[in-house]
C-alpha cells in the first residue's frame, strides 16, 4: 500500500471534515492510504512545506490558500500540474467541468491548469435581523449598497448598538472581491495573471472613495474595526456587531453560533459604477501536487482526486463546509436536493461567483501577495486610528506593494 | 579564570568536548553558515532559483524604513520589558524577602507563570483583552477607559509588555529572591545601626550589591525581549497596529516564514546573531570580572 | 529584619498579595474558563467564578473531544512534550558537564578556540537559523523522531556556562585532595564533580525541561506527523480557527493540563533552582 | 550613672511550644567609659545579650538603658551605639572613606565635617592611605581596622564588639587587642566586647562578664576573675592551661572541689604522685601535663626546674596559699 | 637515609617575561620519623615548598626525593604521601567514612581492609561515633579530625600539612596541636607542617624550617632556633612577644645590632632607662611596653616583680649570659 503525505490547515471542524475525507477514500480502495497532516495555518503550512521541498521531503498533497498562488505558479520545478498528475495516472481530467472563477483562478496564462481546486470560498454579507428589526430597519430587506449599509448603520447606531459594521480579510473584502464586483483593476496585467511584471493599482478613485466612506463610518462609529484576517469572525455570530463582510466559509460557524436571526445576502456596491456588480474573487484554497515523486504516488494521487471530483462528494462538502461548490454539477446537485431553500442565503455565494469573468474580475494572482497583505493591513489601520487619509494609506500602500512585486519579479526572473 | 592545578591529558579533553562540538557543528555552525551564505543570495521560496547578490540584501533591509522602524520598536519594547519586569520583580523580592512568614506560599505562586509557554501566554491574554470577548477589555470599558490595542499603538505596546512582563517576573523574582538572601545579614544591621532605614538600606546597600544578578538579569531579559516574546506577538497583535509592534524577531518570522522572502530574512538573522554575539561577549567580559562580596 | 514596623509588614503582606492576585490572575481566569461551557464564556463579560463543567471539559480534553477537527489528543500530546523536555534536559546536562568539565579542568591546544565556539552559541536561539537547521534536519533523516525534536534544541551552551561558573567556584583543594587520593580526571569527575554539582543539575533541568516543554516553533516544522505533536502546538491548532469557533473551555482546560507538568517541576525544584543559580552565577 | 544597665535581661527565642529561652535574668551596671568584655563558651548568650543593647534583638523581658535611657523600645539607630561585627560587614560595594563616612551622611552631618572625623579616625588608625581602597583589596587586619574607624567615626556613648578578632590570626589578633586598648585609653568610650577567647578577654577588659549558658557566673576585673573564679566554670574557663580541678587527689574531701592553677604547682620531693605523660616547650616554658588517680594535671614550669619527660613519674607540690575550694553540688566558690 | 630530601630546590612561577621565582635553591634532609615545621610569614613560599613535595606544582630545578626515590616527575598519588589542607578540603557529599576510605578504594583496597584501617583511625581521632556524618554536619575541630583520618588510613610515608590549624578558634587549635603531637608519637610517620605561626611551630616541631622570602633562614631544633636564631629575622619571627632588636641602645656598636629576648630582661636598679607605654597582664604574669630612646622595648615579667604602671620611667636590666649579638648589614648573627 503506497502512502499519500496530504499537508494541510484545515482545523475545528474543517478538519474533521478533512480527516473524513481520507478516511472514506481509504475505505474505498486499498492500494492506497492518504494521510492528511495539519501543518498549521494556511502560512504556516506553507512554509512548512517549502522547507520540506528544499530539503527533499516535501508532501505529495499540499493544501495552499489563494494568496500563495502566484508563488506555487512560478516555482514550476517544485510542483506538478494537476492535469499532468491525472494524465500520469490515466484518469480522466476535465477543466471544463469546473466553476469558471475557480478554475480560471488555478489555471496558468499557457491554458493549463496547475492545481486541483478544493476549498473555494468568496465574500459575501451577513446582517442580524434581530437587531435591524430593533433599530427600526426592515429585516428582510438587505442593504446591497454602500449608501444603504451607511444609512443602515446610521440607524443601528442611533439605536444604540456598538458595532453597526465590520469586516474580516480587510484586502480580500475590501480591496480585492470590491475591486471585481465592480469590475475595476486591483492590479496591472490583468491582475497580475498576465505576468510577473503586475504592480498594484487599488489607489484608484473608486478605492479611495471607499475607504473615505469606511473612514468616516470608523470616526463615526458605525464601521469597527476587529483585526486582521479573520479575527474579526467571531463578533458577528455574538451578537457584537450587526453587519459583517467576509468568508462564505464562515457560513457553518454563523448557523451554529448565532442566537439570533440573521440573513446573508451579496456585497454591497455602489450602484454609480459602470459594469457593477460584476463577480466576487475566490478564496479558500486549492490541492498543489508536489514534483520528485515516485509514479506510484502520482496515481495514488490521481485516484484521491478523481474520488474528490465525485459530483456527491463535492455537494456533500459544499453543503458541509459553506465552501464553493466547485463544478457546476455539484452545484445543479445541491439545487436540486432543495438545500438552498432549506437554507436561505446559501446560494448567495455561488450566484456572485457563477458568473462568466472578465479579465479584470478573474481574480488577483499576485507575487508576494501575503506581504501584500500585511502591508494593507498596515497601512488601512493608519486610516482607522486617523493617523493617515485614506488617500495616503492607499498611495503607501501601493508604493510598498510595488516594491514587493517588483522584488518578486526579480527573484523569479530565471 | 583558571584552576591552580590542571589536568594533562593528550586526547581526553578532546574525547569529552566531542559531543557538544558535534552537536553545535552539526546543528548550530553548519546551519548558521548557511543562513550567512542565504542572506547573501536572492531567491524564490523554493530555492530553485538563486543569484549571489552579496551584500544587496542587506542594502534593502538597512534602507527599508519598516526595518529601521522595526529596531526602534524593539528597542523601546525591550527596555520596557527588561526596564518594567526588574523593577517589578525586584519589589516583589524585596517584600518576600522581608517576610519569613508566609514567604514559601508567595514564592510558589509568583514562580508559576515561569512554567507557561510563551505561545500559551499570549493565548491567554489575547483571551483576556480580545476586543470581543475579553474580561479585562470588557472591564476596561466599563470603567470609561475605551482598550483598543488593534488601532491604539500604545495600547497594542502595553498589552505585548505586559504579556511579556507577566511570563518572566517569575524568573526575574527568583533571582532577586536569592540574590537579597544572599546578602550578607550583618551588613543591613550595620546599615540600621548606621541610622538608614529600610528605603535607604535598599537604594544604597541592597541594590548595589545585587547588581551583579540584576546586569545578569538584564542581559537574560534583553535576550528574553529580543526572541522569547515571539510567541506573545505573534498571539496578540501580530506586529500592529501598522507596524508598531512588529519587533524584530517577529519581522524575521514574518518576512521568512510568511513572506517566505528567504535572503531577506536570512539577512535580518544575521543581524540578529551579531547583536546576540556582542550581548555574549559583554556579559562575559562582565562575568570575569564581577563583584566579589 | 532589624527593625519591628508593623506598617511595613502589612505593606509587604499587602504588595505580595497584590503581586500574587495580578500575576496569577490570567492562569486563574484560564481555570474559570476551563470550567464553563463555550458559550457562558463567549457570553460578554465572562464569569470570573468556577463554572460547573469542569470533569466534562477536561474529560472531553483528555479523551479528544469530539467537537475538535482532526482529535486532538491530549494525553498522547502531553507524552511527546513530556519525552521531548525529558531527553532535551537530560542531554544538555550530559553533554554540557563534560564539556564544561574539559574547559575547566584541562589545558589542551586550540583551547581559546573551542571555548568560544562554544559560548558564541550561548543566547542564540534556534530561531534565528531555524529554516537551515531543518534541511540539516531532513538530510539526516530525522524529521519526525525524538531525536529531531530535542537534539537541535540541545545545541547551545547555556549549561556548559552555567557548569564552567560553578567548577570555577570548587575549591582548587579538592582537585588536589582527589589527586592526591589517586583520583584520575574521569575519576574526579564522576565521584567528586558531578556529586558535587547537583544543585547546579537541578537548577539546569528546570530551565531547561521548562524550555523543552513550551517549544513551539520548532516541532511544528521538524514534525510533519500528527502523533508527533507536542502539547503547546495542540493548543496552538485548537485556536487556529479565529476566536468564534473557538471551544474555549477545551482550550483553557487543555491549557491548564499542559500547565501541570511544568509548574509541578518548578514548584517542586524551586529551592535547587535558586540554589543551584545562585551558587554559581555570583 | 551608669552607661549602660542590664535589669533582669530574659530573652526568648520562637513562640509557643518552641520557645526558647537564652538568656536567664542578667542584671549588670556598666560604668561610663568602661570597658567590659562578655566571656563565655559558644551558644552561652554573648551574641544575643550584645545584640539586644544594639537594639538587633527585641528584650523578651527586663530592661537595657543606655545613658539614662531605657532602649527597649528604641530603633538601633536612635540608641547612640557603633558596632563592630565579626566578619567586619564591611559595605563591599563602597570605599574605606564611604564606609566610615556612611553613618554620618545618614545622620546629615556636614561634608567637611564628615571629611574631617574620617581623617582623624584614618589618621588613629593607620589607614590614610587606604581611603580610596574598596574592602576586597585589604587584608584582614586592614578590613578590622576600617570596621572599628566605621564605629569611631560616629563618636557614639557605647561601642560594641562582637568577636571583632576571630577572624585574624594569631599574630594578626595581639596586635589589633593592643590597637582596641590603646584606641580605648584614647577616645575613654564605654565599650561592650563579646569574645569567647579567655586570652583576648583577660587582656582588653576591665571588668569580664562570664556567662554560662544564659547565666551571668561573675562579672569583676580580670585580677578577680582570675585570682577569686566564682564558680567552677569561671575557674576552668579562664586561664591557660586552665585551672586544675580536682574531686580524688589526696586531700580533697567528696563534696567538695579543689582548684589550683598550673603555675602554682612544682616540682617537690613531697605531694600527689604524678605519672608524666607529656611535656610541652613554649619558649620560656614548660607545661607538664600527667595524671594523679584517674585525674589529668597541668604544671607549668619555667626553664629554672628540672624537665622530666613523659613516662616519669615525680612528685607534685602546691602552693598552699592558692588554693580554691568549690562545692561540688553548686559549683560555687566555697572560700 | 633521608625521608625527605630537598636538593637545591628552586621554583619559577610564570613563563617568559612574566617569571617570578618564588624559591631560590632550597636544600634539606629530613630524617625518617622526623616531624619538621616550615615557618615563615605569608608569601614566603612555604605552601609551595609543601605542594613541590606534594606533586602539586612542578620542580623548576633541583631534586625532590622521598624516601630514596626523586620524585620531580611522579604523579601525587603515586608518590606514597598524605596531605591535610587549610580548608580541609573534604569531599562535602561523602559522608565522614566515605571520605577517609575514597583513597583507598581508589588503590582497590580490599573492602574489609577498608573499614578495618577507617575505624582504627576513626578510634585514634575519637570519630567513631560521626562516620555516618557529612562535613557539613561537623564542627571545625572535627573536620579538621577527619582531614587527619583521611589521611591517616593511607599510612602514607610522609604527612604533609599546610596550615591545617589556621581556620579552628585559639582554644580549639591549643588542643588540636597536642592530638596532632600525640598522633606523631603514635604512628611516627615523618611529617611536613606548614604553618606561619611561630608558636604552633615551637610547640610541634623536632625541626623548624624558617623560611624568609623564599631562602631557608635556619633548619634546626625550637631550642636551637629559640636560643640562636641564625639571622635578625628568625629572631625577630620566632618567639612571643618577640625578641627585642636594638641598633642605638647604649652599649650597642654602630653596624650591629643587639637582641635581647623579653624575659630575658628584668626591673633593676642599674640599666637603661626606659618610658613605661603601658602594660598587659597576662595571667600568670605581665608585659611591659615601654621605650628605650627611639626604639620599642618589651619586658616579661611574673607577678613576683613589682608591677609599673603606664607612663613610669623604670631601669631595666638584662641578662648578660642572654645577649645576640647580629651584623646589621646582613642580618647574620655575629655571636
Ligand atoms: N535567631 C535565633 N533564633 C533562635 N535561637 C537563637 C537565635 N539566635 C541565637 N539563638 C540561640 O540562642 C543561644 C545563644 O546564642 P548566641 O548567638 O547569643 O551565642 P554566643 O554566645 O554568641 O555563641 P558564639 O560564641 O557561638 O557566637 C544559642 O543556643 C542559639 O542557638
Ligand atoms: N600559582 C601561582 N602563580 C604565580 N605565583 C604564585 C602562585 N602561587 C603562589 N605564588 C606566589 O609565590 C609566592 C609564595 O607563595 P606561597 O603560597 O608559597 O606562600 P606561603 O608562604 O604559603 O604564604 P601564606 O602563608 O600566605 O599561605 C607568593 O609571592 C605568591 O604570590
Ligand atoms: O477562510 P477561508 O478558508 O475562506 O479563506 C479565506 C481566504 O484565504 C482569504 O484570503
Ligand atoms: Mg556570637
Ligand atoms: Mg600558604
Amino acid at each position: 500500500q503506497t502512502e499519500i503525505q496530504w499537508w494541510h490547515s484545515m482545523s475545528g471542524p474543517l478538519g474533521e471534515w478533512v480527516n473524513d475525507l481520507a478516511k472514506q477514500y481509504n475505505a474505498s480502495q486499498k492500494d492506497y492510504k492518504v494521510v492528511p497532516t495539519y501543518k498549521g495555518q494556511y502560512d504556516e503550512s506553507m512554509t512548512a512545506a517549502i522547507a520540506a521541498f528544499r530539503a527533499g521531503n516535501a508532501p505529495d498533497i499540499l493544501q495552499v490558500f489563494e494568496v500563495g498562488t502566484a508563488t506555487m505558479m512560478a516555482s514550476k520545478t517544485a510542483i506538478k500540474p494537476v492535469g499532468e498528475v491525472m494524465s500520469a495516472g490515466g484518469a480522466k481530467f476535465d477543466p471544463s467541468v469546473y466553476v469558471p472563477a475557480v478554475a480560471g483562478y488555478y489555471t496558468a496564462p499557457n491554458g493549463q491548469m496547475l492545481s486541483f481546486p478544493f476549498n473555494s470560498s468568496t465574500t459575501i454579507f451577513y446582517y442580524n435581523k434581530d437587531a435591524f428589526k430593533a433599530a427600526g430597519l426592515d429585516p428582510e430587506k438587505a442593504p446591497t449598497t454602500w449608501p444603504e449599509v451607511i444609512a443602515a448603520a446610521d440607524k443601528l447606531k442611533a439605536s444604540g448598538h456598538k458595532c453597526p459594521f465590520t469586516t474580516s480579510w480587510m484586502s480580500w473584502t475590501q480591496l480585492e472581491s470590491f475591486s471585481a464586483w465592480h469590475n475595476t483593476l486591483y492590479a496591472t496585467q490583468n491582475n497580475g495573471f498576465g505576468g510577473t511584471a503586475a504592480r498594484l493599482a487599488f489607489n484608484s478613485p473608486l478605492h479611495v472613495k471607499h475607504f473615505e466612506n469606511l473612514a468616516k463610518m470608523a470616526k463615526d462609529g458605525t464601521f469597527v474595526y476587529k483585526g486582521r484576517n479573520n479575527t474579526p469572525d467571531a463578533a458577528f455570530p455574538s451578537g457584537e456587531c450587526a453587519m459583517m463582510t467576509g468568508s462564505s466559509g464562515l457560513y457553518a460557524r454563523v448557523a451554529k453560533d448565532a442566537k439570533f436571526k440573521y440573513g446573508i445576502s451579496t456585497l454591497p456596491v455602489y450602484p454609480d459604477v459602470k459594469g457593477a456588480p460584476q463577480n466576487t474573487v475566490i478564496g479558500g484554497a486549492s490541492l498543489w501536487v508536489m514534483s520528485g515523486k515516485p509514479a506510484d504516488h502520482y496515481k495514488g494521487v490521481a485516484s484521491f482526486f478523481t474520488f474528490l471530483s465525485d459530483t456527491k462528494v463535492q455537494s456533500d462538502s459544499h453543503k458541509r463546509t459553506g465552501y464553493l461548490p466547485i463544478t457546476t454539477a455539484a452545484f445543479k446537485l445541491t439545487e436540486a436536493s432543495g438545500f438552498y431553500k432549506d437554507n436561505p442565503g446559501t446560494d448567495v455565494a455561488v450566484t456572485q461567483m457563477i458568473r462568466k469573468t472578465t479579465d479584470k474580475s478573474r481574480g488577483i494572482r499576485l507575487g508576494n501577495f501575503v506581504q501584500i497583505r500585511t502591508i494593507i493591513d498596515e497601512e488601512t489601520e493608519q486610516i482607522w486610528n486617523g493617523k493617515k487619509t485614506p488617500k495616503e494609506a492607499l498611495d503607501a500602500a501601493v508604493k510598498r506593494g510595488d516594491e514587493q512585486l517588483e522584488r518578486f519579479q526579480k527573484a523569479n526572473k530565471s | 579564570m583558571e584552576k591552580r592545578v590542571l589536568f594533562r591529558s593528550g586526547w581526553l579533553p578532546w574525547l569529552l568536548i566531542a559531543p557538544q562540538m558535534a552537536v553545535i557543528l552539526v546543528f548550530f555552525f553548519w546551519p548558521a553558515s548557511q543562513a550567512i551564505l542565504q542572506s547573501l543570495q536572492a531567491e524564490d521560496a523554493f530555492g530553485t532559483s538563486v543569484t549571489f547578490v552579496g551584500l544587496e540584501n542587506f542594502k534593502t533591509l538597512f534602507g527599508d524604513p519598516a526595518y529601521v522602524e522595526s529596531f526602534k520598536v524593539t528597542a523601546i519594547f525591550s527596555v520596557l520589558v527588561a526596564g518594567i519586569g526588574i523593577a517589578l520583580s525586584l519589589m516583589l523580592a524585596i517584600f518576600a524577602d522581608r517576610m519569613m512568614r508566609g514567604a514559601l506560599v508567595y514564592k510558589t505562586f509568583l514562580i508559576i507563570p515561569y512554567a507557561v509557554a510563551p505561545a500559551i501566554a499570549g493565548v491567554l491574554w489575547v483571551f483576556m483583552f480580545s476586543p470581543s470577548i475579553g474580561v479585562v477589555s470588557y472591564f476596561l470599558r466599563h470603567l470609561g477607559f475605551d482598550w483598543n490595542h488593534l488601532l491604539n499603538s500604545n495600547h497594542a505596546l502595553t498589552l505585548i509588555v505586559v504579556a511579556a512582563v507577566w511570563k518572566q517576573i517569575s524568573y526575574n523574582f527568583l533571582f532577586f529572591l536569592a540574590g537579597l538572601q544572599s546578602i550578607p545579614k550583618a551588613l543591613i544591621e550595620a546599615a540600621a545601626i548606621d541610622g538608614a532605614g529600610p528605603l535607604r538600606r535598599f537604594f544604597t546597600i541592597q541594590f548595589p550589591l545585587l547588581s551583579p544578578t540584576t546586569f545578569f538579569l538584564l542581559v537574560i531579559n534583553v535576550v528574553y525581549a529580543f526572541f522569547d516574546t515571539f510567541a506573545i506577538v505573534h498571539a496578540t497583535t501580530e506586529g500592529g497596529p501598522g507596524r508598531d509592534t512588529a519587533i524584530l524577531v517577529y519581522k524575521v518570522w514574518h518576512d521568512g516564514f510568511k513572506a517566505l522572502d528567504l535572503g531577506g530574512s536570512a539577512a535580518q538573522s544575521v543581524v540578529l546573531m551579531a547583536i546576540v554575539v556582542a550581548l555574549t561577549v559583554i556579559q562575559f567580559r562582565y562575568v570575569e570580572k564581577k563583584v566579589q562580596y | 529584619m532589624v527593625e519591628r514596623r508593623p506598617g511595613l509588614d502589612i505593606l509587604s503582606h499587602v504588595v505580595l498579595l497584590l503581586g500574587i492576585a495580578i500575576v496569577a490572575f490570567p492562569i486563574y481566569l484560564a481555570f474559570v474558563a476551563s470550567t464553563h461551557t463555550r458559550e457562558e464564556i463567549l457570553r460578554v463579560p465572562m464569569p470570573i467564578v468556577p463554572g460547573s463543567h469542569m470533569i466534562e471539559n477536561y474529560t472531553s480534553a483528555l479523551m479528544g473531544a469530539d467537537t475538535q477537527g482532526a482529535r486532538v489528543v491530549v494525553g498522547r500530546m502531553m507524552w511527546i512534550s513530556l519525552v521531548t523536555a525529558l531527553v532535551i534536559s537530560i542531554g544538555k546536562i550530559a553533554i554540557s558537564l563534560l564539556s564544561a568539565f574539559a574547559i575547566v579542568y584541562f589545558r589542551f591546544p586550540f583551547k581559546k578556540i573551542v571555548f568560544w565556539m562554544i559560548f558564541v552559541t550561548l543566547m542564540l536561539p534556534v530561531e534565528v537559523r531555524i529554516l537551515p537547521t531543518y534541511k540539516v534536519l531532513a538530510d539526516l533523516n530525522m524529521l519526525n523522531t525524538y531525536a529531531g525534536l530535542t537534539v537541535p534544541l540541545i545545541a547551545s551552551a547555556t549549561a556548559t556556562f552555567l557548569f564552567r561558573q560553578f567548577f570555577l567556584s570548587v575549591p582548587d583543594e579538592l582537585v588536589e585532595a582527589a589527586r592526591i587520593d589517586g583520583a584520575g580526571p574521569m575519576r574526579f569527575f564522576k565521584d567528586i564533580l558531578v556529586p558535587l554539582s547537583q544543585t547546579s543539575i537541578a537548577a539546569l533541568f528546570v530551565i531547561q525541561f521548562i524550555y523543552g516543554w513550551n517549544q513551539y516553533l520548532w516541532p511544528l516544522l521538524a514534525t510533519t506527523s500528527e502523533d508527533m505533536y507536542p502539547v503547546v502546538i495542540g493548543i496552538k491548532r485548537m485556536i487556529a480557527s479565529g476566536d468564534a469557533a473557538v471551544d474555549w473551555n477545551l482550550v483553557m482546560a487543555t491549557a491548564i493540563l499542559a500547565l501541570v507538568p511544568p509548574a509541578i517541576v518548578v514548584v517542586l525544584m524551586q529551592r535547587w533552582f535558586v540554589k543551584g543559580l545562585v551558587d554559581t552565577e555570583k | 550613672m551608669s552607661a549602660i544597665s542590664f535589669r533582669n535581661v530574659i530573652k526568648r527565642y520562637g513562640k509557643g511550644a518552641k520557645t526558647n529561652q537564652v538568656i536567664h535574668g542578667v542584671s549588670a551596671e556598666i560604668e561610663a567609659g568602661e570597658f567590659v568584655v562578655i566571656v563565655g563558651p559558644s551558644g552561652c548568650g554573648k551574641s544575643t545579650l550584645l545584640r539586644m543593647v544594639a537594639g538587633l534583638e527585641e528584650i523578651s523581658a527586663g530592661e537595657i538603658a543606655i545613658g539614662n535611657r531605657v532602649v527597649n523600645n528604641i530603633e538601633p539607630a536612635q540608641r547612640d551605639i557603633a558596632m563592630v561585627f565579626q566578619n567586619y560587614a564591611l559595605y563591599p560595594h563602597m570605599s574605606v572613606f564611604q564606609n566610615m563616612a556612611y553613618g554620618l551622611k545618614i545622620a546629615k552631618v556636614p561634608v567637611d565635617e564628615i571629611k574631617a572625623r574620617v581623617d582623624k579616625a584614618a589618621r588613629i588608625l593607620e589607614l590614610g592611605h587606604l581611603l580610596e581602597r574598596k574592602p576586597r583589596e585589604l587584608s584582614g587586619g586592614q578590613r578590622q581596622r576600617v570596621a572599628m574607624g566605621r564605629a569611631i567615626v560616629r563618636q557614639p556613648l557605647v561601642f560594641l564588639f562582637d568577636e571583632p578578632l576571630s577572624n585574624l590570626d594569631a599574630k594578626l589578633r595581639a596586635q589589633t587587642r593592643l590597637e582596641i586598648q590603646k584606641l580605648h585609653r584614647e577616645l575613654g568610650i564605654t565599650s561592650l566586647f563579646v569574645t569567647h577567647d579567655q586570652v583576648e578577654a583577660m587582656t582588653l577588659a576591665q571588668r569580664i562578664i562570664v556567662m554560662n549558658a544564659g547565666v551571668m557566673d561573675q562579672f569583676g576585673t580580670p585580677e578577680e576573675v582570675y585570682a577569686r573564679p566564682a564558680t567552677t566554670f569561671v575557674a576552668g574557663f579562664i586561664g591557660s592551661p586552665p585551672m586544675n580541678l580536682l574531686k580524688h587527689a589526696p586531700g580533697v574531701r567528696p563534696g567538695t572541689i579543689l582548684g589550683i592553677r598550673p603555675e602554682h604547682l612544682m616540682l617537690d620531693t613531697d605531694g600527689w604522685t604524678v605519672q608524666v605523660e607529656y611535656v610541652e616547650l613554649l619558649g620560656a616554658e614548660r607545661l607538664i601535663y600527667g595524671r594523679v588517680g584517674d585525674e589529668q594535671l597541668v604544671v607549668r614550669a619555667d626553664e629554672s626546674q628540672p624537665a622530666p619527660v613523659a613516662g616519669d613519674t615525680v612528685k607534685i607540690g602546691a602552693r598552699q596559699d592558692k588554693l580554691h575550694w568549690f562545692d561540688a553540688g553548686s559549683g560555687k566558690r566555697a572560700a
